[in-house]
């Protein structure tokens, strides 16, 4: 009994406790960021490897005596790819925290969601998410005031699948895409731009992020012949949907992943079912194939080497959208200083940014600053990525 | 015709109840007079319990009417026979623990009263009233079974005893014509056996019609003007006490159901 | 390219079905066993099948444990968890009603995940399918030789299941208290000992289950959940308590949806199955083995 | 037994009135009158839930699709059509009331598990619908640009301003709910949780007062969806999945279901510890909230509401 009481008293202390901690982030002369990734929860497959990136990339700046002598102070809030959370952790960051500059958050959805936090408190945003709408107002047709992203468009991957396709004579194909958001908005834009590349779309299937087999959409697939099938999905389900394919004896239909394949693990994953799939990547997935000249190749060969030594895993696409977007603020806050009308303008007029994903050149009308070159075709090759011609 | 709806309050004709093919009501036939006290004996599983079911609505009977003021029933949902003005109390104590002995009588109040969602939200004067005259009568019904000063405790804290009683008085705040008492005494010591027993004549004295359920001979025997007995489902006697009680069928069929 | 007919089409989503519905029948057997004992629906089972898939991971490939090894220490190490659960959450429970039970297994679930999140990481695992990955033609539909083991590991845990339940003493003891646990505590048995045999045996069952199904679809730290959902839909399918109904109810669920994914629309293939579902609840509430008297349980 | 004081709501509305100046004056909890607006959206829809599953005792685990139909109406009716926000959440809670009538009449006749394994099917489905129909809903990634609130000329745009509309709402929704328990209505909802023979043997029509409480949750959660959709500008299906249904029987549960004060209690409790206080746990966050659960799960079967009640009980003796 007198157990139960202590705890009794014990939670009603904590409670009240958790009511009155808070923290003390008060480094005088540091510059602050603040971060808001899905470190956990159904997308901790892109925020975990952007928080680990943007880890690592703040302790070597600040290894390297910081900015201006300035200390740069990242704080990182987990939204858990909870809508709710990510505005509510945003809002912090600006009133509370009083960040110079927000990067992320990691999905597109969440970053439209707080667009409009960002453009009425008047702070850069750099989001970490794929999707054209976070940089493109479709009522004023200009992209939002305040707000950048770095990932590749999906419209980007699905051109150079598309031209791909085109350049090998085949325009009979098949969709399969998983209900998640990267998923739909990639099907979107397969969808929106098949008429542009004259591609004939003959099967449109789904599946749920948690499925354990996509045979039966693979099977209804094969029943229409299509030449190629294109799938965009990310997680574990995407080295599903390559196993069944090839256990389907379907390696006649050539299969296209989307860039949300690129990470090496996939490959080892998929056990050699993975042979022969093409996907389109962006520099720092493939930093050793680049030629020495390449003028990524330094940036992604250090990014590589230094991230699997630190965390002794594979790189993933999505750590670099984090490297980008923290260097993008770093090199602002570098020049400018903590002013965010200044570092919003400094973004927009950047030019010639080497990043991970691409050279990025802004301007008033492109908040993203990547062209199509920003993706190469690769294919798997002996348990590796080989580019393609 | 007018005469005999006037006279007989409930009237069973053809009932018969099957579950899963096990017949428990075989082709009852029956009437209750209005103004007396009528008792079902049998021994268990005689179909007495499964005989206020459908009575009382729970159960539809698989065939045959069951008449209440000459009008049939036997398709009625439960609480749809409340408001007709039959109430109904249960073998094993049902009383709504999660309640006040005075808020469980009030809840009997229910068919007397319409009470609406949106009026009681929002505290309409009208609905005040309601409440207001519920309480009274309620509190009116405790003194009469005796629990009136118990009114603020919770029904799960009264002995068995009065439990039972609390039930009876549930049963009564809804004003019914005919109350069906389903065991009243099991479980009682003999004091308290013969508060419920007086308790009942008191409700009869009132008009009420009471059809009863009940295993304590003496008990049956003391108050009822009429006794019907089933064995298997079926009728086997209906009478006056001591008509029943010499019944040579009676006695077969309870040492029967001894040995 | 050749041409894929109509009837190898339809058998090929007949025996996607089977496999991705024993891994569901499977689920739903360790929710009676813990039901049938204790009127707790455990949604911490779930996360049985993934401790089971990623602790196999562990053994077999980290560690190089041969499958042969593996397997067993495998079971014996998540039937600990179960054990552990019932002792540490379920027993304490003071004022058992049902929700603060599903409470307390959906806390645990929790707990599971994020301790299995820290110990694996947030990336899938994936586990070498047991005879190899070459695929078997059946009349133009393609079978992969792990199909028929997650088929084979449902068929073996049923007959184990029925003999425990009918030959052995402590199966007859824990079916005791499955109909009356007073009764059974009056003739000897310990109620409490067959609760903790009633999570140990449904722990193990679901380590098969995860063991199972890991070659086919590799297994992450968050599959659990939906596991645990698609297993209770299975559970009340077949009718709460039924061991025939959770493996024909987890069978009929994934077979809807691969019939629904591959001849109607992909996009809706759970909502078909959740259709089904409620269809026959509303026209027979105790699912379809089940029995109107164990529906007939206890309140909220 | 069941009256509930009139002092402690009258505490409980002037703290409710003074907190965000309070939060004003402490730097460190400046934030917290934004993370309320959300607890109160979610008090709303506990408020309704603990009279369905502590009062008449029915369990729902699908009431995040009503969340989410409100939400979505408001959403797709004001930022495609254009529509009065306020008249979108009057048709909100009206196809709410329609839909949750519709599947209760079927769904509430089930027991136990089963009435929660088809309030969960629903859920599903509803979640799946927001998911699939890309078009209406916007799909996966949610839509966005939906405009705020605002009344007779005055913008409810500030955190202060939204907070002080959602309370009001709560407030009203509090006692309109309180006075329903202490009426006739509250009585038989309590019966019916008792003793549903016993209940219907005494007239009431049990079937009917359940899916009343059904339309009323359902209604309330419409609400709240509204408020959430107009407040955050945004909506994404993930926002009304399964585990949002789940979250909200944790509220009731960790509040105390036989209390209506442990709606908001547990309401508010639930947010703050996922938007806020174990924050600081991180990588750790999900194992302590998930102690913390079984914590007060085992050692509290009254929730948190239930603990005036032991603590009294210790100075009786």
């Amino acid at each position: 009994m007198t157990f139960r009481r202590i705890s009794i008293i014990t939670t009603i202390c904590f409670f009240a406790i958790g009511l009155l901690v808070s923290q003390v982030n008060a480094f005088e002369g540091s510059y602050k960021v603040g971060a808001v990734f899905s470190v956990t929860g159904r997308a901790s497959f892109l925020g975990d490897p952007e928080k680990k990136t943007v880890e690592m990339l703040a302790e070597k700046i600040n290894a390297a005596g910081g900015i201006n002598g300035k200390k740069l102070e990242l704080i990182i809030y987990d939204d858990e790819g909870d809508a709710t959370k990510c505005n509510l952790a945003v809002k912090k960051l600006i009133t509370r925290d009083k960040v110079c500059a927000v990067i992320g958050p990691s999905l597109s959805g969440l970053s439209l969601a707080v667009i409009p936090v960002a453009e009425k408190h008047k702070i850069p945003l750099v989001s970490c998410a794929a999707s054209y709408k976070i940089v493109y107002n479709e009522k004023t047709g200009k992209p939002y005031k305040y707000v950048f992203k770095t990932p590749q468009s999906d419209s980007m991957a699905v051109e150079a699948i598309y031209k791909h396709l085109k350049n090998k004579g085949i325009n009979k194909i098949a969709i399969i895409s998983v209900t998640s958001g990267f998923g739909a908005s990639g099907r979107s834009e397969l969808i929106r731009l098949a008429p542009k590349y004259n591609m004939n779309i003959v099967a449109d299937e789904k599946y749920g992020p948690k499925d354990t087999d996509m045979t039966a959409q693979l099977t209804k697939i094969k029943g229409k012949t299509p030449a190629a099938i294109i799938s965009w999905s990310i997680g574990p389900t995407q080295v599903t949907v390559t196993r069944n394919w090839r256990d389907l004896g379907m390696t006649g239909i050539s299969l296209y992943q989307s860039h949300g394949f690129g990470s090496r693990k996939n490959i080892k994953l998929a056990a050699g079912a993975a042979e022969g799939v093409f996907c389109p990547l962006g520099a720092c997935n493939i930093a050793e194939l680049l030629p020495a000249d390449h003028p990524q190749k330094s940036v992604t060969t250090d990014y590589l080497k230094n991230y699997t030594a630190k965390y002794n895993e594979p790189l993933s696409s999505f750590g670099g959208h984090g490297w980008d977007a923290l260097m993008l603020v770093s090199k602002a806050l570098e020049s400018v200083g903590c002013d965010k009308a200044a570092i919003r303008d400094y973004i927009e007029n950047k030019k010639g940014f080497v990043g991970q994903h691409g050279l990025f050149n802004f301007s008033p009308d492109d908040h993203n600053g990547l062209t199509q070159e920003a993706f190469q075709m690769v294919i798997v090759k002996g348990d590796d990525w080989a580019l393609v011609d | 015709m007018s005469a005999d709806i006037e006279e007989n309050v409930l009237e069973l004709q053809g009932v018969v109840m099957t579950f899963g093919g096990l017949m428990v009501l075989n082709n009852l036939n029956f009437k209750v007079r209005r103004g007396t006290i009528k008792a079902i004996i049998g021994p268990n599983g005689a179909g007495k319990t499964t005989l206020f079911n459908v009575i009382t609505g729970s159960f539809s009977p698989t065939e045959g009417t069951v008449m209440f003021k000459g009008r049939p029933i036997q398709d009625l949902k439960a609480h749809k026979i409340a408001y007709q003005g039959i109430s109904r109390t249960f073998q094993t104590v049902e009383l709504f623990g999660n309640m006040t002995v005075l808020e469980n009588v009030m809840l009997g109040c229910h068919t007397r009263v319409r009470t609406s969602f949106m009026a009681s939200g929002l505290v309409l004067p009208q609905s005040r009233r309601k409440e207001k005259r519920i309480r009274e009568s309620a509190l009116k019904i405790l003194k009469f079974i005796g629990l009136a000063d118990k009114f603020k405790d919770s029904a799960d804290s009264l002995p068995l005893g009065e439990q039972k009683l609390l039930e009876i008085g549930r049963a009564l705040a809804s004003e019914p014509e005919l109350i069906c008492l389903d065991e009243p005494a099991a479980g009682l010591n003999e004091t308290e056996t013969h508060l419920a027993s007086s308790l009942i004549k008191a409700i009869n004295a009132k008009g009420t019609t009471v059809l009863l359920v009940e295993h304590d001979m003496k008990v049956v025997m003391n108050i009822s003007d009429e006794i019907l007995v089933l064995n298997y489902g079926q009728k086997i006697a209906e009478g006056p006490p001591e008509d029943v009680r010499n019944n040579p069928g009676v006695i077969d069929a309870y040492l029967g159901g001894v040995a | 390219m050749e041409k894929i007919t109509l009837a190898s089409q339809l058998l090929q989503y007949l025996i996607t079905g089977l496999t991705v519905g024993s891994v569901y029948a499977m689920v739903a057997v360790g929710f009676n066993i813990i039901y049938n004992v204790t009127e707790i629906i455990n949604f911490a089972q779930g996360e049985f099948v993934m401790l089971g898939g990623l602790t196999m991971v562990s053994l077999h490939v980290a560690m190089g444990l041969p499958i042969i090894l593996a397997f067993p220490v495998t079971i014996v190490l998540v039937t600990v968890i179960g054990i552990l659960i019932d002792r540490f959450a379920i027993c304490p429970i003071r004022r058992p009603s049902v929700l603060t039970l599903i409470i307390a297994t959906i806390a645990v679930s929790i707990i599971i995940k994020g301790t299995a999140s820290f110990i694996w990481g947030k990336n899938p695992f994936d586990l070498p399918a047991f005879s190899g990955r070459n695929p078997i033609n059946i009349l133009g539909a393609v079978v992969q030789p792990q199909y028929f083991w997650v088929i084979g590991f449902l068929v073996i845990t049923a007959i184990a299941l029925s003999i425990f339940f009918d030959r052995t003493i402590i199966g007859k003891a824990m079916r005791a208290c499955a109909d009356n646990a007073n009764a059974a505590s009056l003739v000897g048995i310990n109620v409490k000992k067959m609760i903790l045999l009633s999570f140990a045996l449904s722990a193990a069952i679901g380590a098969v289950a995860g063991i199972a199904i890991t070659p086919i679809s590799l297994m992450e730290y968050d599959r659990g959940a939906m596991l645990a959902v698609k297993g209770f839909g299975a559970v009340i399918l077949g009718g709460l308590g039924s061991f025939p109904g959770a493996i024909l109810g987890g069978l009929i669920i994934g077979s809807i949806e691969s019939f629904g994914a591959g001849l109607v629309h992909s996009g809706y293939k759970d909502a078909f199955a959740l259709i089904v579902l409620l269809v026959i609840l509303f026209f027979k509430p105790s699912g379809l083995l089940g029995n109107i008297e164990i529906s007939r349980i206890k309140r909220f | 037994m069941l009256r509930i004081a009139k002092l402690p709501i009258a505490v409980f509305a002037l703290f409710i009135i003074i907190f965000p100046w309070i939060a004003h004056q402490i730097p460190t909890i400046e934030h917290y009158p934004d993370i309320m607006v959300f607890a109160g959206i979610y008090c709303l829809i506990t408020i309704g839930l603990s009279l369905l599953m502590g009062y008449a005792g029915q369990i729902s685990l699908g009431q995040a699709a009503f969340f989410g139909i409100g939400a979505y109406i408001s959403g797709i009716l004001t930022a495609n059509y254009g529509m009065n926000a306020w008249a979108c959440m009057v048709i909100g809670m009206a196809v709410a009331a329609a839909v949750a009538a519709l599947v209760g009449t079927p769904s509430l006749k089930l027991k136990g598990h089963y009435l929660a394994m088809a309030t969960l099917a629903f859920g599903i489905i509803i979640f799946i619908i927001f998911n699939e129909e890309i078009e209406w809903t916007g799909g996966p990634d949610g839509m966005s640009g939906i405009p705020g609130l605002s009344l007779l000329g005055f913008e409810f745009d500030s955190v202060e301003s939204y907070y002080y509309l959602v309370w009001g709402f709560v407030l009203v929704a509090f006692i309109f709910t309180v006075n329903v328990i202490q009426s006739g209505t509250g009585r038989a909802l309590r019966a019916i949780h008792a003793s549903e023979p016993a209940a219907s043997a005494m007239g009431v029509d049990v079937s009917k007062f359940k899916i009343i409480i059904f339309v009323y949750s359902a209604v309330l959660g419409s609400l709240a969806g509204s408020l959430y959709a107009h407040y955050l500008n945004f909506i994404n299906p993930s926002t009304f999945d399964l585990f949002f249904s789940i979250k909200l029987l944790i509220m009731i549960a960790l509040g105390g279901m036989h209390n209506i004060w442990g709606a908001i209690i547990g309401a508010c409790l639930i947010t703050f510890l996922s938007y806020e206080w174990l924050h600081y746990f991180e990588e750790f966050e999900v194992i302590v909230y998930g102690a913390i659960l079984l914590f007060v799960t085992v050692l509290l079967p009254d929730g948190l509401a239930g603990v005036p009640g032991i603590v009294k009980g210790w100075f009786r003796r």
